[in-house]
């Protein structure tokens, strides 16, 4: 194959850290999410399917889950968004010092939820193995409980790497993307505290 | 490629640096290398040989459900032993071959066919290979322990649950559903991201080969399917069965029917995850046979996602026979009628370019042409059972088994021999034999016909499925002894087949870049591939880049060879947006699979793993991600210290 | 449509062979308008089947002929449009055949399903472990009795069976008179047929249910309504008192060992209902859910060693001396 | 590797050898139909006191039931077929019968003296099953009955049965000395 008109695509001025859409990991962050999320969906139906086989819910002599302790843990929850969306703009700009500071706080407030999740289970007033309703409300709060452990864990070795200085130009995007999976965990807790705690009253 | 002659135009790589790219992106040798391998082709191919072992383990399971059922009153297997054979059987098929191998193959041909260098995420592809890997060891070692799985390959509650389910034998299967299922999950997320985001220059969605395009739906499937069984498998029927949950205990409010929803809404989307790559397949192959582009480029591209989407919606036509409501039923049967639409269009566009086109009869259009005749014969005994009344009749009853072989064997295994006998000199730089590969076609679509098609015909006298053994005044004895024949003739040409690969490995013909004449970027390129896969991206300016390619045609430079760096390019039309670095091997996904493994299989004995278990894997996980300390001559701007 | 059974069992001998198997366990040879329907249907998918698949190979084979003998392709613009038009073509003959099927399937459904009747005999069938015990649930509940694996039926007259799941889940199906229904725990799933013609229906489990899942049959039998109201006055007597002193012995191996602690004789002190009713044993065809003819030898081998002809069943093997055996047989072929 | 159809036992050997891999794994999940437990044709020899003249006899073959995860599973199913719910309630809590579910034993936990209570019969209610249940479903009875207060190996107890929950079982007792 001649080489002589070679025409030449050069790359060499592309840049190497970007953020959002156009980088990988924004988008393996996103198909984690679309996981987690559609497993959680699922979780809910599977609740809402067992809903229909009991003329009242929670049956028998089973109380209402209380209310107080998990009002907090979401207002909590959804608290955080804020910190981390800090950290997300200062990330953007490159800013280290902005970074480590909103995400520690971020950090600590998600620390919290992780807390506050084991008195959310207590809250709901029923073993697991007294009968469906149990089992159900325990199983769609404990797969939660797993993302905000998973995500304090993920936010703490992030915030680890900033503060030790061992962090690179290439983790900024993370931050970003640690930020974005902060607002989908406030935003699916809100919706299933709503179906979980409210709704044995209201439906 | 580029010539040797002294001056070499700007950016073009001089020999210098092509030699540091060798360097760079050469995986490291020996057993340590093998193990923080993170090179798409080399994980890739083990997962295709794995795969291929767990297939010729359920073959041996099948022939031994045969031997069996061989005679009436055969005394060759008891009971207990029958229903641990034909679950393994079912379970290994399906979870253990099926979704990996189709998988696996994608992993391989998907950055070739894009144009890019690896898959999106390397160590997670590592993860996905190991986590399998342990799922089927784990779940072989049980069943050689008299531990396996004798609920069937859907296990059903209550037989599979904590009363009816003794032991702890569907614990060991609930578990293994787990491990496929990461395994699954981790290598669509990393195709999705590769084809999304790392196709060559010029590739725009219309540019995409169907075969990327058929795996790139598969993967959206496995994407909203896996979580389902995940779900019902390891949340809710292991905790059923170890911590006493209720989903399922009718008289605790729980529902088995809730069971089979989860599950089939995961089981139709499985067999299509599994059936969907293998049209990719004919449609990459016919049109290298045919010597014609393909008729009807966006039909099939449009009828693979109409098939996606409704595989979602048809999970009840395997629960006619429930008393669901009759309305609900009819919904299904309409949708499971009207997926045949596109596969029909499939049909017609393949049969549409072998007429216009000069086909040459080497193996893989054979096996293409077997493909053809099983599955329409299979789709159709589809249409049958589709209807609510016939599905009356025959669900649950060797009719069953008949389609479903007819659709597996004929429209998924058929492809993949397809497949093998096609791309085997692009793995390994060696031609098949074609007169051991015609044998192997005509053994393999006699014994198909022949051991599936009487069943159809017992169906109808009433076998049903899963019985050990059968009285002799209920005549079945003929029909079996016939199908147990026609498995005799399928081992034979698998046998043939893995002759003809090891022959071929010793002593088979060189191949060259491309000894097919294909039109896909993977031709482009050696056999097998070198660890960068392109020298120089390519620039791709049509839908069949090789036969369409201008002399001089425009390659990509600018990328440093001393590092392993990736071309992102954008989803619509791949215009070069950014350059990506890829992580160094590393052994941390194989220790964090090792943390998985332990978590998942003492999860069986203690509720408490579930909290040791990621206890474990949180050192590797930080170790995984954790930046190494690099020179300041080394680094990239990306490396500069935040 | 009439059944073309006969008609079309010659065109397509394949399978007529479904047809003939040597007892009535066949989907396809109807004794009733339930599986009458559905067999009509079944035909009718077969035979369109069949075409679409051939005329589908014909054009495969005609398109690998013809594209082998060509020389160079047949592709340029206009190629593209004509072979467009064949494909909208093809794609418009199969949407609707489909579409006509998907009709046919519905109207046979909905007839499926109009067939209840307010005052039909009501039998409740619950599936156990490897057997079937059968209720005759009548409004008088003196009437009521139950009996094991036999279900007798009235010729001509509707049948409404209503089924349950003791334990795990299990499938009523009996192909001659009609499609199966599952049985689940949790739910009580009714299905209606009608047997048009007298005879011996064999029946199956067709969901798998556990280590005899293959040897879990039943007999749906179809009497005439003189001889159905004989059986049933007979059913709802309790058992005589043995009549000579053999069948006396018989009866106190029966009470005294491991016999009264599962099986229930309606007349004697033994009423435990894990196992099937025996009160009327001899009256029945089979023995053991259909695995084995009710003669006095199969009897013998099953009370001695069951697990040998039905591993992992409930029922123990029960070591009786000769004599103990010999009377236990007598007596339990009294049981008329 | 292509099947050829040799002799019959011999093809069932090799099946056998295929499936059973001498492990402790597969003792437990060992389903025997149709041999009757070793050691278990004659009456065990039974003691009610711990006080003896020399070491403590045991018959090694009795505890083949009493880890076998499928001979507690058939137990529990024969506990409710055989009506021992009717007194002990169908969670073992017990009812009129005494509690099965504490570590009070009147007569021994040791597997024969359950095996001696059930064929014997004990005063206050307890009546004789000699020779109304088969020998082997007499040891998957024992081996249930001792599962209940938690005294087999505890991979062999079943965390719920699919009816109502009435007593849970009160494996928290503390339990006698495991078998030697």
């Amino acid at each position: 194959m001649s080489t002589r008109e070679q025409r030449v695509v050069d790359v060499s001025g592309l840049p190497t850290v970007v953020f959002g859409p156009r980088a990988l990991l924004w988008w393996g962050t996103l198909g984690f999410i679309v996981i987690e999320g559609f497993t959680l969906v699922l979780a809910v139906a599977s609740y809402l399917y067992l809903r229909q086989n009991e003329f009242n819910w929670p049956p028998g002599r089973t109380p209402n889950p209380d209310l107080l302790i998990p009002t907090i843990s979401v207002v909590v929850l959804l608290v955080t968004m804020y910190p981390m969306y800090r950290a997300d703009r200062a990330a953007k700009e490159f800013d280290r010092a902005g970074v480590i500071r909103w995400l520690l706080i971020g950090t600590a407030l998600s620390g919290a939820a992780c807390v506050l999740r084991w008195f959310d289970l207590l809250a709901l007033n029923v073993r697991w193995d007294t009968h469906a309703y149990g089992s159900a409300a325990w199983m769609v709060v404990v797969m939660h409980a797993t993302l905000i452990v998973l995500d304090f864990f993920e936010c703490l070795v992030l915030a680890a790497m900033f503060v030790t200085g061992r962090a690179q130009k290439k983790h900024y995007p993370d931050v970003s993307d640690a930020a974005g999976y902060q607002y989908y965990i406030s935003l699916t807790w809100l919706a299933l505290y709503l179906i979980i705690y409210w709704g044995p009253r209201v439906l | 490629m580029s010539s040797t002659e002294a001056r070499v135009p700007a950016g073009l790589l001089n020999p210098a640096e092509r030699e540091l790219m060798e360097r760079t992106w050469r995986p490291r040798g020996g057993v340590w290398g093998w193990l923080i391998a993170t090179d798409h082709k080399s994980i890739a191919k083990r997962y295709i040989i794995t795969a291929f072992v767990f297939f010729l383990l359920g073959g041996i399971e099948a022939f031994l459900i045969r031997l069996q059922l061989a005679r009436p009153e055969n005394h060759l297997l008891d009971p207990d032993q029958y229903n641990q054979i034909f679950t393994m059987h079912g379970t290994t098929m399906m979870f253990l071959f099926g979704v990996p191998i189709q998988l696996a193959v994608a992993l391989y041909l998907v950055p070739l066919m894009v144009g890019t260098r690896n898959v999106a995420f390397p160590r997670l592809n590592a993860l996905g290979y190991w986590t399998y890997l342990i799922g089927g060891l784990f779940l072989y070692v049980s069943f050689f322990l008299n531990t396996g799985p004798d609920a069937g390959w859907f296990a059903y509650v209550p037989l599979s649950g904590p009363q009816f389910g003794a032991g702890k034998r569907v614990d060991v299967w609930a578990q293994m559903v787990t491990f496929t299922e990461i395994a699954a999950l981790t290598a669509a997320v990393e195709i999705i991201v590769t084809v999304l985001k790392q196709r060559a220059p010029g590739m725009s969605l219309n540019r995409i080969p169907i075969y990327v395009w058929s795996v790139l739906v598969t993967s959206f499937l496995v994407l909203f399917a896996m979580p389902s069984v995940a779900l019902a498998s390891t949340a809710m029927l292991a905790m059923d069965r170890l911590v006493g949950t209720h989903f399922f205990n009718p008289a605790e409010g729980g529902d088995p029917l809730l069971w089979q929803h989860l599950f089939w809404f995961f089981g139709h989307p499985e067999v299509y995850i599994m059936f969907l790559p293998a049209t990719g397949y004919v449609s990459g192959i016919i049109p290298v046979f045919a010597r014609r582009k393909m008729v009807g480029h966006t039909a099939l591209v449009l009828s693979l996602v109409a098939t996606g989407f409704v595989s979602f919606g048809l999970w009840v036509h395997h629960m006619f026979t429930t008393g669901l409501p009759q309305l609900g039923q009819s919904f299904f049967t309409g949708a499971s009628l009207m997926i045949a639409i596109p596969s029909g269009v499939q049909i017609f566009c393949w049969i549409a370019t072998l007429w216009a086109g000069r086909p040459k009869f080497d193996t893989p259009l054979l096996f293409v042409i077997g493909f053809i005749v099983l599955f329409v014969c299979g789709g159709i005994t589809g249409v049958m059972i589709a209807s609510v009344p016939f599905d009356q009749q025959a669900h649950d009853t060797y009719f069953i088994v008949a389609h479903l072989h007819y659709v597996q064997v004929g429209a998924f295994v058929f492809p993949l021999f397809a497949a093998f006998y096609y791309w085997f000199p692009k793995l390994t730089g060696r031609m098949l034999s074609e007169r051991m590969g015609k044998w192997n076609f005509w053994l393999f679509f006699v014994g198909v016909n022949v051991t599936f098609f009487p069943q159809h015909f017992l169906g109808l006298m009433g076998m049903t499925r899963r019985v050990y053994t059968y009285l002799p005044e209920t005549g079945w004895g003929p029909l079996n002894l016939l199908s147990t024949v026609g498995a005799g003739i399928i081992a034979a040409s698998v046998v043939l087949f893995l002759a003809n690969v090891v022959r071929s490995l010793a002593a088979g013909l060189p191949a060259g870049n491309d000894p097919w004449g294909g039109h896909t970027l993977e031709w482009d390129t050696a056999s097998p591939p070198p660890p960068y896969n392109f020298a120089h991206i390519p620039v791709v300016d049509g839908l069949y880049p090789l036969w369409e390619r201008a002399p001089g045609a425009p390659v990509v430079t600018g990328m440093a060879a001393g590092k392993r760096q990736v071309l992102v390019t954008s989803v619509m039309d791949a215009e070069p947006e950014s350059i990506y670095e890829h992580p160094a091997p590393s052994v941390w996904p194989l220790i964090v699979a090792l943390a998985i493994g332990v978590t998942f299989i003492f999860g069986i004995f203690t509720p408490w793993a579930f909290l040791i278990g990621p206890a474990l894997m949180f050192t590797p996980l930080v170790m995984w991600f954790w930046p190494k300390r690099k020179e300041p001559h080394e680094r990239s701007f990306a490396e500069e210290p935040a | 449509m009439r059944r073309p059974s006969a008609l079309l069992a010659a065109l397509l001998p394949a399978l007529a062979l479904a047809a003939c198997g040597h007892r009535d366990l066949s989907a396809v040879d109807p004794a009733g308008p339930q599986a009458a329907r559905i067999a009509d249907l079944t035909w009718y998918l077969t035979i369109v089947g069949s075409a679409v698949f051939v005329v589908t190979v014909a054009f495969l084979l005609y398109a690998l002929w013809r594209g082998h003998r060509r020389v160079e392709n047949y592709s340029g613009e206009a190629a593209e449009r004509h072979i467009h038009r064949w494909i909208y073509g093809a794609i418009g003959v199969t949407t609707l055949i489909l579409l006509v099927t998907l009709i046919y399937n519905f109207t046979t459904g909905r007839a499926l399903a109009n067939f209840a009747e307010p005052d039909a005999l009501t039998i409740r069938v619950t599936g156990h472990q490897w057997w079937w015990q059968v209720q005759y649930v009548d409004p008088v509940p003196s009437n009521r009795f139950e009996t094991a694996n036999e279900i007798h039926v009235p010729v001509g007259r509707r049948v409404r069976i209503e089924v349950q799941a003791a334990d795990v889940i299990h499938s009523f199906w009996v192909p001659n008179l009609h499609g199966k229904v599952d049985l689940i725990p949790g739910y009580t799933n009714t299905t209606y047929f009608r047997a048009d013609r007298a005879g011996v229906y064999h029946g199956r489990c067709a969901e798998f249910c556990g280590y005899q899942h293959a040897r879990m049959d039943f007999l749906v039998i179809a009497d005439p309504p003189a001889q159905f109201a004989a059986w049933y006055r007979n059913q709802l007597r309790s058992a005589p008192p043995p009549a000579d002193s053999v069948q006396q012995v018989g009866q106190q191996v029966f009470l005294s060992t491991r016999c009264a602690m599962c099986h229930a004789v309606r007349g004697t002190d033994a009423g435990s209902h894990v196992g099937p009713d025996l009160t009327h044993l001899a009256s029945r065809g089979t023995l053991a859910a259909g695995t084995l003819p009710n003669l006095r030898g199969s009897l013998g081998g099953w009370v001695l060693d069951p697990q040998s002809i039905k591993p992992g069943a409930y029922m123990p093997p029960n070591p009786l001396k000769p004599d103990e055996l010999h009377a236990l047989l007598s007596y339990l072929e009294s049981l008329k | 590797m292509k099947r050829t159809p040799a002799p019959p036992h011999l093809r069932t050997l090799a099946i056998l050898a295929l499936a059973v891999v001498p492990a402790a794994g597969c003792k437990s999940e060992q389903r025997s139909f149709n041999e009757t437990p070793p050691g278990a044709t004659a009456f065990p020899a039974v003691q009610t006191t711990d006080i003896q003249a020399g070491p403590k006899t045991v018959d090694p073959s009795r505890g083949a039931y009493q880890e076998n995860r499928w001979a507690v599973s058939q137990g529990s199913t024969l506990y409710e077929q055989f009506n021992c719910a009717g007194c002990h309630s169908p969670g073992g809590g017990g009812g009129m019968g005494p509690p099965l579910n504490d570590a009070e034993w009147i007569y021994g936990s040791d597997p024969e003296n359950v095996y001696a209570t059930i064929v014997e019969g004990r005063p206050n209610g307890m009546p004789s099953f000699r020779g109304r249940i088969s020998n082997p479903q007499l040891w998957q009875l024992v081996a249930y009955v001792r599962s209940i207060s938690g005294l087999t190996p505890k991979d062999t107890w079943s965390p719920r049965n699919d009816h109502m929950q009435e007593a849970r079982p009160n494996r928290a007792a503390r339990p006698q000395p495991q078998l030697p």
